[in-house]
């Protein structure tokens, strides 16, 4: 099961779970799947986010492939200067 | 519109171009005569990057009306090589990495043309104040003042250097 | 194009006399501005704030260009550059406060333009060349369809962007007196950087030392702290009689900053100018005696 | 051929990379003959100029165009209502480059003009009549959150709380990032220091001013040539703000002059293209500056609190910020980034960050250089200063005790991959720098500073002429030198010299989609498709030198710039050179080059720390830069004279933002200094050199170890600055700019 935690606004989002686990293959599994149970996540998901899976950052991909035991992170997305 | 009309000499050579009264120096060369090298970072007088030199001196064009050009010597960015031959503080600026996004850099280098011609042989901090009407933006200024400093240099060691570069064109 | 708005374009006279200044001057319809070095006309043109019908280029009427000195002191043409002053040996010599301060206006590309003239005539209370004329007794020789005037450039300016000219007047030239024995002239100016700044405050100073290195006549004037330029005939008097030594400074140093009457605004505070008018009043005392007494 | 980024894969020994080759681009610049934004002319032109807004906030009752339209010489004249229906993302970005309805700020678009000439076109915004009701108006960030302030958007619901609001307000967005129990650390803490800071907003002062131009027919097919960060986001918004197909618009990018985050948005594009398209013809609109600084996109001001905790030994227990940024008159200040960096250089078991994005009467903001971090590490590097004071200890050990390294988990929420943090604070401890004598009224500041990095859309196209040389298109503009760097990575690749390797910056028609020059992503990520392109190109020619010696492909390797046989058993033939393969190309299969489209990932993050020597004038206020000092992180500088020059000019900026740029708004909401004079960026004469460290701890996720290095550098120097004034002036400093007058009031001398 792939660990998934989002940042702080969208904990409670997340119904106040801190960490969640979830069976996905992809970084696209873990969204569809953070939309299809969770509607506040689903809103934040569609205004863009980022996600960083075992410490790389990945901006806007989804197909990103994921190991069973990845640790995955999502963010406001990103911006630079 | 009423329009004024003026003879003048540009990098060498004589030049002719009707103006409007309000048109700055500035305006008449990028607009009127496509010498584009000369940048408006901001008409005012605060940047520099529109230097350029009328009989000998340093400059902003955007703070002199096209009108008054009549009858004095411009020299601008355009004319600062000898043909093919780099002016050695533009070769400088370039082994130095002295610009980063380059529109400053005309102003740089023609205000830096203005100081070694006055003085070959700046300390830092000379160079640093008389440069002081010229932003730039990405550097830091670090890399120009070296470039700068070192052209003083190896101007002062190859005096020939100076005399090609500085060398007139013979008016026709 | 100009049906809409019936404006007449804008005129650009460059007469070759004074006399064809002064008739153009008194003559022109609708706003007329000198053009001498143009760093403060053109800026002005640029962002709107002036919106003149003729520009009268003073720069081919040859006694303006030209610095001069007769046995009563020089004369210094209202279209000469600071950059020309500068390159002035007799006249850095002499008055080396005011040929700094007119060094200080803008950048090197500035001075290659700009004239004190012109400094004085934009009534700035900030301008930077004023206080050091006024500290060394400057007069600016104005020029009209009547003839020639003098006025002491303290009294030139009646306050922002407001002087004494009357229409069809210009200022000619600017008199600065022969420097008497023992006198050194000073000017200084705050700005937060090191240069390109508008004055915040600036301080000019001018004493006279008798043999005994005891001051015998001073002058101080004020800049960026009041409407205009000020002469404070208080602030003078602490030093006369004194040989600047540190009481004598901190008492200059206290009338300067109680004579002070400044505004807040983008550059600066009320209370920091009030403050700072007093430290380059100090700062500047040191450099005239000094100057005064030969070590600078 | 894909690459895969990886450890394995990284190359330790170069033959071009690292050297100080010549720019491709750098005689055109030493000549004038570079052609930037407003340098190009088309036959039939005509001047475009904006009609602003001198007023902070109000309603437009009415605007009347109908005289400036009869003045001779003007051929179109716009308002928002030639701005028809768009996509939602774009909306703001449509009602920032023309008002519609409402004015938000002093100097808000709310009409324009082309005409034959610029007097006339100025004559002619002259006689457009705008009648406005005056609405009351916020500048400062607090006032502006106030539950009193006057609201800019009735529809503007604060969103990342547990229940939205039912008023509007100004807040747009609740941000909170962080993990661990904040207030179980400060309990564990000796000494707990809470502070509130405050900074002005700054400009990124890019010295071109922003400058289009616009060709637009009446068949709906538009070309348009601008200074920007990104062409293909100006196809993308453009096209959608004018209801075209993205196809019909080709945008070529002018050599830009500065931008560091200025140019990543829009604001004369559309509307030079609105006025093309009314009076078919070409139409060049160039700012001015006082338009710059008033209408683009400036950075945010902000309002910041910081709590730390820490131990007599120096361990941090636990961090807590709370920061607050207006952005301008719509939603999007880079406050999430200032949350997600502002702790990013401290492993803590404690931490939390809550942002609040405002909005007030201001231009929009755009993205500045590391947007939002440097003012977030400003006042966290205050506190930890403040702390190291308190309890004597070394600011530098105190920040290697604490700091982020491989593996550990960032404030922001994932684990850090191989970081150079530490290598950067060793680096600054053995400097002399650091042990050099200081005299009475002189002080010295130590600050670090982090920023993410990103990779993104990358498309590069890389051709192989019959010559042997190469053509390599980007479509990432160049801002500081990266044609150089990403021409060397492709020679170094090739094998082949610099100098056969010509980079250029290709329109929006002729290569794939790119992502914005931001996030110090080009030389990262041009640079890993270049690399890929080259090794695409590698390939083919590969294949052309097993068609031709009769074996196959994978008896043929690729070294020094040749393929060769990779083992004796391949038969014994000479090594055929790219030149080789290149002059035959035709008769074997045809041209050749390499592509490469990814969205590149794996941009290591990056850090710096910075050294400051400042001395001040107790009587005046007055501060100077002494000595200056910058250790980053760059992975690995392909160039090393622009790496160089991105430290050099971050920390300047910095300099700047710390000592006297600043907003100044009036009572009235208008903004009081937008020029030069008075929006003071440094000059020459105010700066000492600045020593540029290059600290390389290689990026495991580029073949060459890259990390993007252009943003870093802004973010310490605010903090470095400010902790070697406060040490000079012995009292610490909490609002930025510290200008004369603020320093000599903190000293207690006025």
């Amino acid at each position: 099961m792939v660990k998934v935690q989002v940042w702080g606004s969208l904990k409670s989002a997340l119904e106040g779970a801190d960490e969640i686990e979830l069976d996905a293959a992809s970084i696209r599994e873990v969204l569809d799947q953070l939309s299809d149970r969770y509607p506040a996540m689903d809103q934040a998901i569609k205004r863009g986010v980022s996600v960083s899976v075992d410490g790389r950052m990945y901006a806007n991909s989804i197909m990103v492939p994921l190991q069973p035991d990845s640790e995955v992170f999502v963010l406001p997305k990103l911006v630079g200067g | 519109m009423f329009q004024i009309h003026v003879s003048t000499s540009i990098n060498g050579d004589d030049t002719e171009f009707s103006c409007e009264a309000d048109e700055t120096l500035l305006d008449v060369l990028r607009d009127r005569l496509g010498l584009t090298g000369s940048k408006e970072g901001c008409g005012t007088g605060d940047c520099g990057a529109c230097s350029v030199i009328v009989d000998g001196r340093l400059v902003c064009s955007c703070l002199m009306l096209g009108a008054e050009a009549q009858g004095r010597e411009i020299e601008t960015i355009e004319g600062m090589a000898n043909g093919s031959e780099l002016h050695p503080l533009q070769q400088k600026f370039l082994d130095h990495a002295a610009l980063q996004c380059g529109v400053c850099t005309p102003g740089f280098l023609v205000a830096a043309k203005s100081l070694l011609e006055r003085n070959d042989n700046p300390t830092e901090e000379e160079v640093r104040y008389w440069l002081a009407g010229n932003l730039c933006r990405c550097t830091g200024y670090d890399k120009i003042v070296r470039a700068v400093l070192d052209t003083a240099k190896e101007m002062r060691k190859s005096p020939k250097t100076k005399k090609t570069a500085a060398k007139k064109r013979v008016k026709a | 194009m100009n049906v809409i708005s019936g404006r007449i374009p804008l005129q650009y006279h460059a007469p070759a006399t004074l006399k064809d200044a002064v008739n153009l001057l008194a003559n022109s319809k609708g706003k007329t501005q000198i053009l001498a070095g143009g760093t403060d006309l053109l800026v002005r043109m640029r962002t709107g704030f002036s919106e003149p019908d003729n520009i009268i280029d003073v720069k081919h009427i040859s006694p303006m260009c030209k610095i001069s000195r007769d046995g009563k002191g020089f004369s210094i043409g209202a279209a000469v550059s600071s950059a020309e002053m500068s390159e002035n040996a007799a006249l850095l010599k002499a008055w080396p406060g005011v040929v700094e301060a007119a060094a200080l206006i803008g950048s090197t590309q500035v001075q290659g333009r700009a004239t004190i003239a012109g400094n004085l005539c934009n009534a700035s209370p900030a301008a930077d060349s004023v206080p050091a004329m006024v500290a060394a007794g400057a007069r600016a020789l104005i020029r009209g369809p009547k003839g020639k005037r003098k006025v002491a450039v303290e009294k030139f300016c009646k306050g922002p962007g407001k002087t004494v000219l009357k229409k069809g007047e210009l200022v000619e030239a600017i008199l600065l007196p022969e420097k008497p024995a023992r006198t050194g002239d000073a000017y200084l100016r705050f700005i937060p950087r090191t240069e390109m700044d508008i004055a915040v405050v600036g301080a000019g100073v001018c004493v006279t030392l008798d043999s005994k290195g005891v001051c015998t006549a001073a002058r101080v004037s004020l800049g960026a702290i009041a409407p205009t330029v000020l002469l404070d005939a208080r602030a003078a008097r602490t030093l006369v009689g004194t040989s600047l030594d540190d009481p004598a400074l901190d008492a200059l140093a206290a009338a300067c900053s109680a004579a002070a009457r400044p505004i807040d605004d983008k550059r600066g505070t009320k209370e920091f100018r009030i403050h700072v008018a007093g430290v380059l009043a100090r700062r500047a005392a040191i450099i005239a005696r000094d100057r005064a007494l030969g070590k600078s | 051929m894909n690459f895969q980024a990886g450890k394995d894969t990284l190359k330790r020994k170069f033959d071009t990379v690292g050297t100080r080759t010549p720019r491709p681009d750098g005689l055109d610049k030493v000549t004038g003959r570079a052609q930037f934004g407003a340098d190009l002319t088309a036959p039939g032109m005509l001047w475009g100029m904006i009609l602003r807004s001198p007023h902070a906030h109000a309603r437009i009752k009415s605007i009347d165009t109908s005289k400036a339209e009869a003045v001779n010489g003007v051929h179109a004249v716009v308002t928002s209502r030639d701005f028809g229906p768009c996509p939602d993302d774009v909306l703001d970005i449509r009602e920032n480059v023309m008002a519609r309805g409402k004015v938000l700020y002093d100097g808000h678009a709310v009409a324009a003009v082309a005409a034959t000439s610029r007097s006339a076109a100025r004559q002619a915004l002259k006689l457009i009549k705008v009648d406005y009701k005056v609405l009351p108006h916020v500048t400062d960030v607090d006032e502006a959150m106030k539950p009193s302030a006057p609201i800019l958007n009735r529809k503007l619901f604060t969103k990342g709380l547990d229940k939205t609001p039912r008023k509007p307000s100004n807040i747009a967005e609740r941000f909170e990032f962080g993990h661990g129990d904040v207030e179980a650390g400060m309990k564990q803490a000796d000494l707990v220091i809470e502070r509130t800071f405050k900074t002005e907003a700054t400009h990124q002062g890019y010295i071109e001013p922003n400058a289009c131009l616009a060709n637009m027919g009446s068949d709906g097919r538009a070309d348009l040539w601008c200074c920007t960060q990104g062409h293909f986001m100006v196809r993308q918004v453009c096209s959608a703000l004018l209801g075209m197909d993205a196809s019909a618009l080709r945008v070529t990018a002018s050599e830009i002059g500065g931008g560091f985050g200025g140019k990543t948005t829009v604001f004369v594009e559309p509307v030079a293209l609105a006025l093309s398209l009314k009076a078919s013809r070409p139409v060049k609109i160039v700012m001015s500056r006082s338009e710059v600084l008033r209408a683009s996109g400036p950075t945010s001001s902000t309002s910041i609190d910081v709590r730390i905790g820490m131990k007599k030994d120096g361990t941090i227990t636990a961090g807590d910020a709370t920061l607050r940024y207006q952005g301008g008159a719509f939603p999007g200040s880079a406050v999430p980034y200032g949350a997600m960096a502002a702790f990013a250089c401290y492993d803590l078991k404690a931490v939390r960050a809550v942002g609040y994005d405002v909005i007030a009467n201001r231009p929009k903001q755009a993205a500045y250089r590391a947007p939002g971090a440097p003012m977030a590490a400003y006042a966290v590097e205050s506190v930890v200063d403040e702390l190291c004071k308190e309890l004597n200890l070394d600011p530098l050990d105190v920040r290697l005790k604490n700091a982020s390294s491989d593996g550990s988990k960032a404030s922001y929420g994932p684990n850090f991959d191989v970081i150079g943090l530490r290598a950067t604070l060793e680096a600054a401890k053995a400097h002399p720098h650091y042990k050099a004598r200081l005299k009475p009224n002189q002080g010295r500041g130590v600050a670090c500073g982090f920023w993410f990095n990103f990779g993104g859309e990358t498309s590069v196209s890389l051709n192989v002429s019959a010559d042997g040389t190469i053509g390599l298109s980007v479509g990432t503009p160049d801002i500081g030198g990266s044609r150089a760097s990403i021409g060397n990575m492709a020679a170094e690749e090739l094998g082949v010299p610099h100098d056969k390797v010509r980079c250029i910056i290709a329109d929006t028609a002729s290569l794939g989609y790119n992502d914005v020059t931001d996030g110090s992503r080009v030389t990262f990520a041009s640079g890993l498709a270049a690399i890929n392109a080259a090794r695409d190109a590698i390939g083919k020619m590969c294949e052309r030198a097993a068609g031709i010696w009769g074996i196959p492909v994978d008896a043929v390797t690729w070294e020094d710039g040749a393929a060769r046989p990779s083992s004796p058993n391949a038969g014994n033939h000479e090594p055929l050179t790219l030149a080789d393969i290149a002059a035959q190309a035709g008769a074997t299969g045809g041209p050749i080059s390499g592509h490469c489209e990814i969205n590149a990932e794996g941009a290591g993050v990056s850090f710096a720390t910075h050294l400051v020597d400042t001395e001040v004038d107790p009587d005046t206020g007055y501060v100077k830069i002494l000595r200056y000092t910058v250790f980053q992180d760059a992975g690995k500088a392909i160039h090393p004279s622009y790496v160089e020059g991105q430290f050099q000019g971050g920390a300047v900026q910095g300099i700047g933002w710390a000592l006297n740029e600043e907003y100044i708004y009036g009572e009235d909401g208008k903004l009081q200094n937008p020029g030069f004079l008075d929006y003071r960026i440094p000059v020459a004469s105010d700066l000492p050199m600045i020593d540029a460290v290059i600290v390389e701890v290689p990026n495991p996720g580029h073949p060459y170890g890259v990390r993007g290095v252009g943003e870093t550098s802004i973010v310490p120097p605010l903090a470095a600055i400010s902790n070697s004034v406060s040490s000079a002036a012995g009292v610490r400093m909490t609002q930025l700019p510290m200008s004369p007058p603020r320093l000599l009031k903190a000293l207690g001398r006025i």
